[in-house]
């Protein structure tokens, strides 16, 4: 990505160099990597513990309409993340339902509207993964006096790779998407230049539809960074057999 | 054992002390496997299923270890009705039941994750975290888990990857898992099928060790050498019936019903390579 | 900072939301009128950039306190209805016509800006017309039936989207549009594009004028919004400190805004709706 | 979504009841919708094919840096789509490389943005189906003197759900996304009211910034509903397994 | 067949005119498994290939299948080095060749589909097309499945899905499915392991019915008394050496090598429970 910013700035003209100045400030920055992050994690990590059991009990779960049940959950991965957010945004709406608590405007309404645009994606990556694991390796948990709940682990376990890309896959839509966060968290920096609810994304469609490319893609840059190493991390950890 | 012995007091209508089958029936997606068959495993016996591919035998180790609940009939252990009981007893039961799978169905970790995975799942969730702590920058040695290795003779495979073994290795494995967690009960569905001679007797010796230990012991097997060696009664599954359920030494040399003396002898006389095949079709009805 | 401690701890906890549109927004003004607000009085104003409906409409929800626009027919429905309250005339600026260096329509310099459009219209130059009903949006459609053209054909193109990215896409197409002069200047570097038409800060046609006016959310419908503060925050921006604000804010050392609110001749019209007459109702 | 719609309504007060009086031009939305499905479905179609050859050579080969790539092509699931609109305006504009085809706000334009959206999405989920295809079904194809690609084609087949559920993420998130057609794109109607660059999303936005939010999710309760009919076909022809 | 018979007289300088290993070492990670060894199946012959488990007899095979390119040694067929050759003449060798694999291996699909494998990658695509076009609207009859299955006894599982077979079942469907494209080489890894005494002889009569009609027959098994049944020649490898490679009379009545002798005594001092079992350790050199 670093090197696509520093394709890309020669087309645009006469841009200052990247190295030479660094045009934001540093906290302001730093504090919308840290809103990213917080509500993007945030949202994933709800979105996984929601997921998984899902995945495992439609997985392996025969019933009725679970074609159906299936072609629900991925259709989740195609919601138009402005309608989730405006779903979210009345919801939480003085006259939504959860007016009382004030959520407008706040990373606690960006974190359910992410939570909402991760967790199919997380839910429907996970189910493929769980459904490739073999009977018999669930047959051998079982017959070794598993609980439903070591079954799950043990499917989990060897479905690892496929989870993690689940997870990666979540985490690439809540940490990329901007519709939603925009409605609900309304991009706000508060005066000193700190971030209250403006995400990295967020910041890059500032400057883009202000016309600052080049400062819209140091943001994208430092965002494809970020996600490149929670990746490595996650590959790391969940997939061994990577 | 003792625990069993007082039970077996204490439970005087229950007519079978160990694993039991009555008139089961099961089948799947409209065809029948099994079809009214009742048979016993008791403590300190061995119980050699056969019969030919694709009869049963398999579905029938399956229902013994609480698989599938049976379209029909019942499952009892000690006399006591499984499939009427809470999901919590059943788990009970099973947690006395070691079985040994047709392929090994090994876990995609280490040998000795597959062998203390038993043993590992019996442990509550503190003691799990505990022990998952104390693993931290450490290996886990795993207690039982090298004496269970050395009774097949792969003791010094205990830190290898599961997917590197050869498909004797995986199933001397998968005999050791099975073992490792000290049951009151072994259904082996085929544990020899990969194996030398060798390797054969080595699993004999064990399986003659666990019986004589008090434990149940159901194998299934194509070998009826093998069969012969190790069983007290023989079970013979002909197309989803059980036609025949008796001691060894009767069975082999005197069975009641003529087909299974046919499917017995059928391997007496495929001695050598020239020796009279009989035709197939008359081991049908 | 300053100011007695008792009383501005009652209100330090609290929040102002304000809702504008993106092109006041990106203007970078509010960033500095802010600051200002938030030394004063020690609360956080949350500045919310949304498209011009969008704003209102969070407003008609009580989502926020007070609204920034620049839409008159919208900001008076708003207040008929019955959302707002205590509009009052904020600043100006204007709009122009911007176009391509060859500028094909030959509108360059022209003075009417209704003749400039129908140039445009007979040459069939590629126009982008925000078509979002924003209020930059609502001024090009009554610049077109001034001028008695009803626009249509290949040439005329509907983007759906804000002043920003019409600027870039008119640069790139390239092609005329109506531009607020806030967005024209504030827009980064690299337009191509420069302004055909001026407005009547420049000397132009007072048809482009651009007034902005400031509504707080009426407490009597939405009992939670923050009408207090709604109200310090538009008697600060209308004050003389306020429109000194405006009044000093440039970017690239031009002025962007001309406050109005201080006038000696105070315009009555701006407390209710511009077409309303006393014997309304 | 439809009963989302119908649960939003009255929050949102006084609006016209759906069913009496369809708010939109029926050429319009018909236009949108074929826009919609003809960008996406192509970006879709082109990434599957570029996906499966490279989720094949990865899953299957060896190679020092093999984690870095994985972990490269999963972070691709998360680029912005801002960015990525941006990449692919300045490629296709006067300037760019691409400035002779002549593709600002074409079709083409954000198939291309798209197409750069999904591939990783339709590579990276597919990669860990294929990669927990057993190797002895691949050995089998192998020994039975299958070609590499047979053996790619046999593999394809066992991973199928795995591979539908990542070619349905993909269109997820390339007919969901709104930041990069409308940069590319321009969101562009003809004065007749027909589509040329408008899809669902950028529609969807419009209406939102407009505040017109029932209008919006009339629009999202449409998009939505589109996919979960392409889900069901894919499913269908794809996952047997479900 | 004739084929074969006419370039045997062309290529004087190949010494075998089947499948020949020379000198191949190989292993994986850094662990040795094969440690030079020379083998060759003729046309004609049937080759037993014995040893305890893990010894190596699967990756034999499989060096023979040209899965992996040894570390060391070649692969020749009909005296042609094939590593040395483009992967184009490699395919055609794998064609000639037939594999049944320790696990089946069976694809997720009908039992027919599985059989017809073989015939059906063998077609051009433009065949495939046309044949793909065809059976739109109706099933494939897929020639040769139905005659392959016949063999195994399974012809009226064709249409059943592969998953939902038993072991047995499996192993035999993957048998027939390596018949049913013809090859010139049979490459067997324990095809009877799963299977019953007379499903054995089943497939004994068909690899005797293969070797007739002038196949070279490799085949790994773990029965001493499937060895002597149907091999031509027995080469018994012991920790990825070849120890004893000659005629089965000779091999199982008189081995050079004393390892040899005491592996394939093993079993048959094994004959009854109560019988004198040996100390596996003095299996050891
Ligand atoms: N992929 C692999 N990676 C590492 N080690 C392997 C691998 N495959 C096989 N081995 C090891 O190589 C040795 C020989 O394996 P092989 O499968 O050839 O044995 P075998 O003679 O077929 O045994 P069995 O009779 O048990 O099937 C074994 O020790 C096995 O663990
Ligand atoms: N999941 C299943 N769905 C449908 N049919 C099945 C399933 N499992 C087994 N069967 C069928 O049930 C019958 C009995 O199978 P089972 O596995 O019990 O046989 P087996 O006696 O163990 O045979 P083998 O000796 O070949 O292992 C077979 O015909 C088999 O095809
Ligand atoms: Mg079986
Ligand atoms: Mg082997």
């Amino acid at each position: 990505m670093i090197e696509l910013v520093s394709s890309v700035v020669p087309v645009g003209g006469g841009f200052t160099p990247l190295v030479v100045d660094f045009p934001f400030e540093r906290n302001y920055v730093e504090s919308i990597i840290y809103v990213s992050l917080y509500v993007s994690l945030t949202a994933v990590l709800l979105g996984t513990l929601v997921s998984l059991p899902i995945a495992i009990l439609v997985g392996f779960s025969q019933f009725p309409g679970k074609g159906f049940v299936v072609a629900l959950i991925n259709t989740g991965m195609g919601f138009p993340s402005v309608v989730v957010g405006l779903v979210v945004l009345f919801a939480v709406s003085n006259q939504g339902p959860l007016g009382t608590f004030d959520l407008v405007f706040t990373t606690e309404a960006m974190i359910m509207s992410q939570f909402v645009l991760a967790t199919p994606v997380i839910t429907g990556v996970s189910l493929a993964a769980v459904t490739s694991v073999e009977d018999g390796v669930r047959d051998a948990a079982y017959a070794m006096g598993g609980t439903r709940l070591d079954v799950a682990l043990v499917t989990i376990k060897e479905a690892r790779f496929g989870i993690a890309t689940g997870i990666l896959a979540g985490l690439g839509r809540a940490i990329s998407e901007v519709g939603s966060v925009l409605i609900v968290g309304g991009n706000i920096v508060s005066a000193d230049g700190t971030s209250v609810t403006r995400t990295l994304t967020t910041a890059i469609q500032l400057e883009a539809r202000q016309g600052r490319f080049e400062l819209a893609m140091i943001l994208g840059a430092i965002l494809v960074t970020l996600v490149l190493l929670i990746n490595g991390i996650v590959l790391r950890l969940g997939g061994g057999r990577v | 054992m003792m625990r069993q012995r007082q039970q077996r007091q204490e439970r005087a209508w229950g007519s079978s002390e160990g694993l039991a089958l009555r008139n089961i029936s099961h089948g799947f997606d409209g065809t029948d496997v099994l079809d009214d068959v009742s048979l016993a495993v008791e403590q300190g016996e061995t119980v050699a299923i056969i019969g030919p591919s694709g009869t049963g035998k398999t579905t029938l180790l399956r229902v013994l270890a609480l698989f599938h609940r049976p379209d029909g009939g019942t499952v009892e252990v000690e006399g006591t009705d499984v499939w009427t009981r809470s999901e919590r007893e059943r788990l009970e039961v099973r947690r006395r039941i070691g079985m040994v799978f047709q392929e090994a169905n090994l876990f995609d970790a280490t040998v000795r994750r597959n062998v203390s995975y038993g043993r590992h799942i019996r442990r509550g969730w503190r003691d799990r975290l505990t022990h998952w702590l104390s693993r931290i920058g450490g290996e886990d040695t795993g207690e039982g888990v090298a004496e269970a290795l050395d009774v097949v003779g792969l003791a010094e495979a205990e830190t290898r990857s599961a997917t590197s073994l050869s498909g004797g290795e995986a199933k001397r494995v998968a005999f050791a898992r099975a073992l490792a967690y000290d049951p009151d009960f072994l259904l082996l569905d085929e544990p020899t099928s990969d194996l030398d001679p060798r390797n054969t007797a080595v699993i004999e010796d064990a399986i003659e060790t666990a019986r004589a230990r008090g434990l149940g012991v159901a194998i299934a097997t194509h070998d009826m050498h093998q069969a012969e060696r190790v069983a007290d009664r023989v079970a013979v599954v002909l197309e989803g019936r059980l036609i025949e359920f008796g001691p060894a030494e009767r069975v082999f040399t005197n069975p009641d019903d003529p087909r299974a003396r046919k499917f017995i002898d059928g391997e007496l006389v495929y001695g050598t390579r020239t020796g009279d095949r009989r035709d197939p079709s008359d081991l049908q009805e | 900072t300053g100011g007695d401690g008792g009383e501005k701890a009652a209100i330090l906890e609290e929040t102002l939301t304000l809702t504008t549109t993106t092109s006041t927004y990106d203007t970078g003004l509010l960033d500095v009128v802010n600051a200002a607000f938030e030394d004063r009085y020690g609360v956080d104003v949350d500045a919310v950039a949304l498209g011009t409906g969008a704003a209102l409409e969070t407003a008609r929800s009580g989502d926020s306190d007070v609204v920034l626009v620049h839409a008159r027919s919208l900001e008076d429905a708003f207040i008929r209805e019955g959302y707002g309250v205590n509009r009052r005339d904020l600043m100006f600026n204007d709009f122009a016509v911007v176009g391509p260096e060859d500028d094909p329509a030959g509108i360059d310099g022209m003075d009417e800006v209704t003749a400039a459009f129908r140039a445009i219209a007979e040459t069939e130059s590629t126009f982008i017309s925000r078509g979002d009903d924003s209020g930059t949006h609502a001024k090009e459609l009554a610049i077109w039936d001034e001028a008695g053209v009803e626009p249509g054909g290949e040439w005329y193109r509907v983007a759906g989207s804000g002043m920003g990215e019409v600027l870039t896409q008119a640069n790139q197409t390239p092609g005329y549009t109506l531009a607020d002069r806030g967005s024209y200047r504030s827009h980064g570097s690299g337009l191509d594009i420069s302004i055909r038409v001026e407005g009547p800060i420049e000397g132009g046609p007072e048809l482009l004028a651009n007034p902005y006016g400031i509504v707080a959310v009426n407490p009597a419908v939405h009992e939670n919004v923050n009408y207090d503060l709604a109200m310090s925050y538009i008697g600060f921006i209308t004050s003389r400190a306020g429109q000194e604000i405006i009044e000093e804010y440039t970017v690239g050392g031009e002025q962007l805004f001309f406050p109005e609110s201080v006038s000696g001749d105070p315009n009555f019209q701006q407390y209710v709706p511009g077409d309303w007459t006393p014997d309304d109702e």
